[in-house]
């Protein structure tokens, strides 16, 4: 990931969502997936509403959803409960492809899986419209303690330095024949990692000393970014009141 | 060059004031190395000197504590008359640039653009002024072109130039440079020269090429074991050939002192 | 990934909506006090390493080590940051390592942050901490106890850690599944987990030691006195005025 | 200087098979820089040649191709008969040694000692020899007194030292340089010199110090934009004036081509 620039999820454009300033990409998406949760498991359309609503986005964003699948297909999270669900969950049991499954357990998985899916893919939205350097404005204008973002903008220069001195330790190594595959023995992994903290730890340290000499003060010199104006707040916030609706009616309707 | 238009911050130094001036200077590293022993070294404003010495010798150590990066164990070290000490420490960095041995300790920006502007923004320089500078200095190390690319996906001795180029855009008053050289290639090493005579500034370098040394700089320190062993005209130094031999040091193959 | 990750970033929908909630609030609350009391024990020399610390617990995460065939877990990093930065300093830390994740990684559900923060930045942390106090006599002794320390700290922080899950689980669960069910399981594959965060956890805090232990919250007696060493630039002021 | 007492594992090397061929080797880094465009070149065993070239020419890029560290976009390298490609990399790597340049890409092992000894390990050397291999190492780059502190605590030169020894200690059929001499005192840079001239073995080195390439190698070779652009006795290269004007090359002041 390149400092403050982008990360491995951002997708380089120049669309309405990705001009949106972060903070309001960030609280839309909190309330959508707030909506989301608070939908009844058993209305199974609203959950297609929701995405469809999140595919308009990435319409106006010009993000291909096979991008959105791909991605959504490695992060999602296939947490253990849900895989289990279905046969440790109680009894009334039904019967499917020859196995014994809990009635209230498949719902439960099926509620895992499509909210974690959606909250996937709503984070995804976000990630891949919002630069670091934008999130950390936004976050600034939420609020957030300034000591909190000195400490974030200091990890995500750190990112590069810890993946600098990785990149540079394993080349030492494997130049001098070692065979890599050893790494994963626990004791080894766990010692190359105690070395790479030092070695970031005292590369990063001097690297601040050389920002230090150069007058840095503890915050960047500001970039000027313009001020968010009420009508970015309203094109944001359509999508939870969307939404908002699609919950309302699902718990209305069940 | 001058990394801007106009001469916005000349020296202005009093002339009975030294530039620099490090007084019984010590220094030992926390596991224990003592790497300075009693240096004393006095610089006049506008001069120009080479500090030379054999590896190990407390080159790059007595670099780092001229902005207050290292503190000294015993002694101080004191620019245009301001101790280096903390209140004046941002003050101290504003007039005293160093260039790093190592560029990779130097270039932490995502591109090279904003490297070289760091340190003037943080020195209030802003708008055209800022972009002047910083193309001016990219202009001198012969980066214009790579202005838009990051520091980490450069070549050695374009990170070396770039790492140059960061320094000269503050336009500091005292310019102290470790090994500014290694890396470059020969047109490149000459084109420095070439920038560096132009500047008007007090000037510290720390070199291991001997003729780069005569050729830049009236005045040569030589320092070893941590301490300053001799100090005089850079050409009457290299002419010494017993006390080039006892630290260390020797013309290149094939160069010959004119 | 192909393997399961049961490691404890949780997703949306796993509990419902006012325990997300709630949970959100005590940790808005919680880690703005950190805030506060981080103040006293970072300056501007402190903060980059606090900010190398959660890069790392933030790199390190991306390691995932093998637990069980088709699962497998990664380091929470309560332990490590409450050793090497002391437990304010080092909720902030995972605070920020979670924030990060799911804002930027779609790691960890954007309602399911709050009961993260809960489990992984408060609970985590502060257990790491009150273990790893406890045994201070021992780790001050030699380089062996503060390693014995970080494992141990380690190991407990991550198993409390899950019983974290498991309260959020009994209040406001979605799923169908009992809670005695979610607690053996959890409980179990966490004290699995907890054997690699411990190993980790000791390995990092007995490097650090061995060259830098002024870097070392727990073994710092009263007022720092600044000690760094390293190659290039080491120990002087860092700070500006 | 042999870095182990015996010479355990002679070149031993068929001369009709080149030690290094590289044939139409093309490189793109995954930014989409092209930094090699189809380079041929040819070394035979116990040959010495320099790689000349600017700044950002690709002789770096070219060096980390030699044992696979870089794998190219298109052609390939042939080292003493075997390409550089996975089932061989082992091997490949046993034979070629390389010193990067950056020294901090080369160490990471908590001591001195430890670092020099991991490649000779690594490649089956035990007990005593590995003892002696390491000894002898430390001894030809003037830092067998450092051996038990650690190298990240080592001023820059130093560094290069090591780095370099635990290139020498693997004891290597090829031995390729990227800027060995830069950060050495001079009379470090000479004694490396009297070393590298002292083993029998294949040297491929990266210089911007071209009457050091004139004093060590006989043949060198100029990369610009990528690509080989000269090639012949270095001696006859320094003395083209045109050409060396062409790709930013140039004898140092003072230097005179006797
Ligand atoms: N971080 C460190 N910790 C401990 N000792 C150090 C450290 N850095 C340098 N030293 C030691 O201090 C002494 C002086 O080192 P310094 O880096 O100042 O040398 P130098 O003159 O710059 O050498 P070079 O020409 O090789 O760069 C050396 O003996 C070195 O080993
Ligand atoms: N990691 C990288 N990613 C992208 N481009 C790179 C990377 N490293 C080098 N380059 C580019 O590839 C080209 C060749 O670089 P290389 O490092 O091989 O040059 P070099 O001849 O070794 O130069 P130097 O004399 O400065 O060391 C340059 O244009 C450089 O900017
Ligand atoms: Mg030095
Ligand atoms: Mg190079």
């Amino acid at each position: 990931m390149g400092a403050g620039h982008s990360h491995p999820l951002y997708l380089e454009g120049s669309s309405v969502v990705h001009r949106l300033p972060a903070e309001v990409k960030i609280v839309a998406a909190f309330l959508t997936v707030l909506c989301v949760v608070a939908t009844p498991r058993e209305a199974f359309w609203a959950f297609g509403g929701y995405l469809l609503l999140l595919a308009a986005v990435w319409a106006a964003a010009r993000i291909p959803p096979g991008w959105m699948a791909r991605r959504a297909l490695i992060e999602a999270p296939f947490v253990v409960l849900a895989v289990l669900l279905p046969f440790t969950g109680p009894d009334p049991r039904f019967e499917w492809a020859g196995l014994s499954l809990s009635h209230a357990g498949t719902l439960g998985a099926w509620n895992i899986l499509a909210k974690g899916t959606l909250g996937v893919l709503t984070s995804l939205t976000l990630a891949a419209t919002t630069p670091m350097r934008d999130l950390l404005l936004g976050l600034q204008r939420l609020r957030v303690p300034a000591l909190v973002l000195t400490i974030a903008t200091l990890m995500l220069r750190y990112a590069d330095v810890i993946a600098g001195e990785a990149r540079r330790m394993r080349l030492a190594r494997i130049a001098r024949g070692h065979d890599p595959r050893f790494l994963w023995q626990a004791g080894a992994t766990a010692r190359g990692i105690g070395s790479l903290f030092i070695r970031s730890y005292e590369r990063g340290e001097r690297v601040h000393l050389a920002m230090l000499s150069r007058g840095w003060t503890g915050t960047m010199p500001t970039t000027g970014a313009p001020a968010t104006v009420r009508s970015q707040w309203l094109v944001a916030l359509a999508l939870p009141l969307v939404a908002a609706a699609l919950a309302v009616t699902g718990m209305m309707t069940t | 060059m001058s990394a801007h238009t106009e001469p916005a911050s000349p020296p202005a130094a009093d002339p009975a004031v030294a530039s620099l001036d490090v007084r019984g200077l010590d220094f030992a590293y926390p596991d224990g190395t003592t790497a300075l022993h009693g240096v004393d070294l006095r610089i006049e404003p506008g001069e120009r000197v080479a500090l030379l010495g054999p590896n190990g010798a407390g080159k790059t150590t007595l670099v780092l504590q001229l902005n207050g990066i290292l503190a000294p164990t015993g002694g101080e070290v004191v620019v245009g008359g301001l101790p280096v000490r903390k209140p004046h420490l941002q003050e101290v960095r504003r007039r005293v640039g160093i260039v790093f041995q190592d560029p990779d300790d130097q270039l932490f920006m995502p591109t090279v653009r904003e490297d070289v502007a760091f340190g003037p923004a943080n020195f209030g320089v802003r708008g055209d002024e800022l972009t002047a500078r910083v193309e001016a200095a990219l202009e001198a190390v012969g980066m214009a072109e790579h202005a838009d690319r990051s520091p980490l996906h450069l070549s050695g001795g374009q990170r070396r130039r770039v790492a140059l180029a960061t320094v000269l855009s503050c336009d500091p008053e005292i310019l102290v440079l470790d090994e500014p050289s290694s890396n470059l290639d020969p047109v490149a090493r000459r084109e420095l020269a070439e920038v560096l005579l132009g500047l008007d500034r007090t000037l510290l370098m720390v070199t291991h090429d001997l003729p780069y040394a005569l050729q830049l700089c009236p005045r040569s320190v030589v320092v070893d074991g941590g301490r300053i062993v001799a100090d005089g005209p850079t050409r009457a130094l290299l002419a010494d050939d017993g006390m080039l031999r006892a630290h260390r040091l020797e013309l290149p193959f094939g160069f010959t002192l004119a | 990934m192909s393997t399961t990750d049961v490691a404890m970033h949780m997703s949306d929908g796993i509990v419902n909506a006012p325990t997300s909630l709630i949970f959100g609030v005590i940790s808005i609350l919680f880690v703005g006090l950190a805030a506060v009391r981080a103040r006293a024990d970072l300056d501007d020399r402190t903060a980059p390493m606090a900010g190398l610390v959660t890069a790392f617990v933030f790199a390190v995460q991306m390691i995932n080590f093998p637990i069980l065939p088709g699962a497998s877990g990664h380091l929470l990093g309560g332990a490590l940051v409450a050793i090497l930065v002391g437990p304010w300093v080092g909720t902030l830390c995972i605070t920020i390592v979670l924030v990060v994740q799911s804002l930027l990684f779609a790691d960890g559900g954007l309602t399911a942050l709050g009961t993260n923060v809960f489990n992984m930045a408060i609970i985590g942390v502060f257990v790491g901490w009150a273990v790893a106090r406890a045994m201070r006599g021992l780790a001050r002794r030699s380089r062996r106890g503060l390693i014995v320390t970080a494992f141990v700290a380690a190991f407990v922080n991550t198993v409390v850690a899950s019983l974290g899950f498991v309260l959020e689980y009994a209040i406001g669960g979605a799923a169908g599944a009992t809670t005695g069910t979610v607690l053996t399981l959890m409980v179990g594959f966490h004290a699995l987990i907890g054997i690699g965060e411990g190993i980790i956890t000791a390995a990092t805090v007995g490097a650090v030691a061995a060259v830098r232990p002024d870097l070392v919250h727990l073994l710092r007696t009263a007022p720092r006195v600044a000690q760094p060493a390293g190659r290039g630039p080491a120990r002087g002021e860092g700070s500006t005025a």
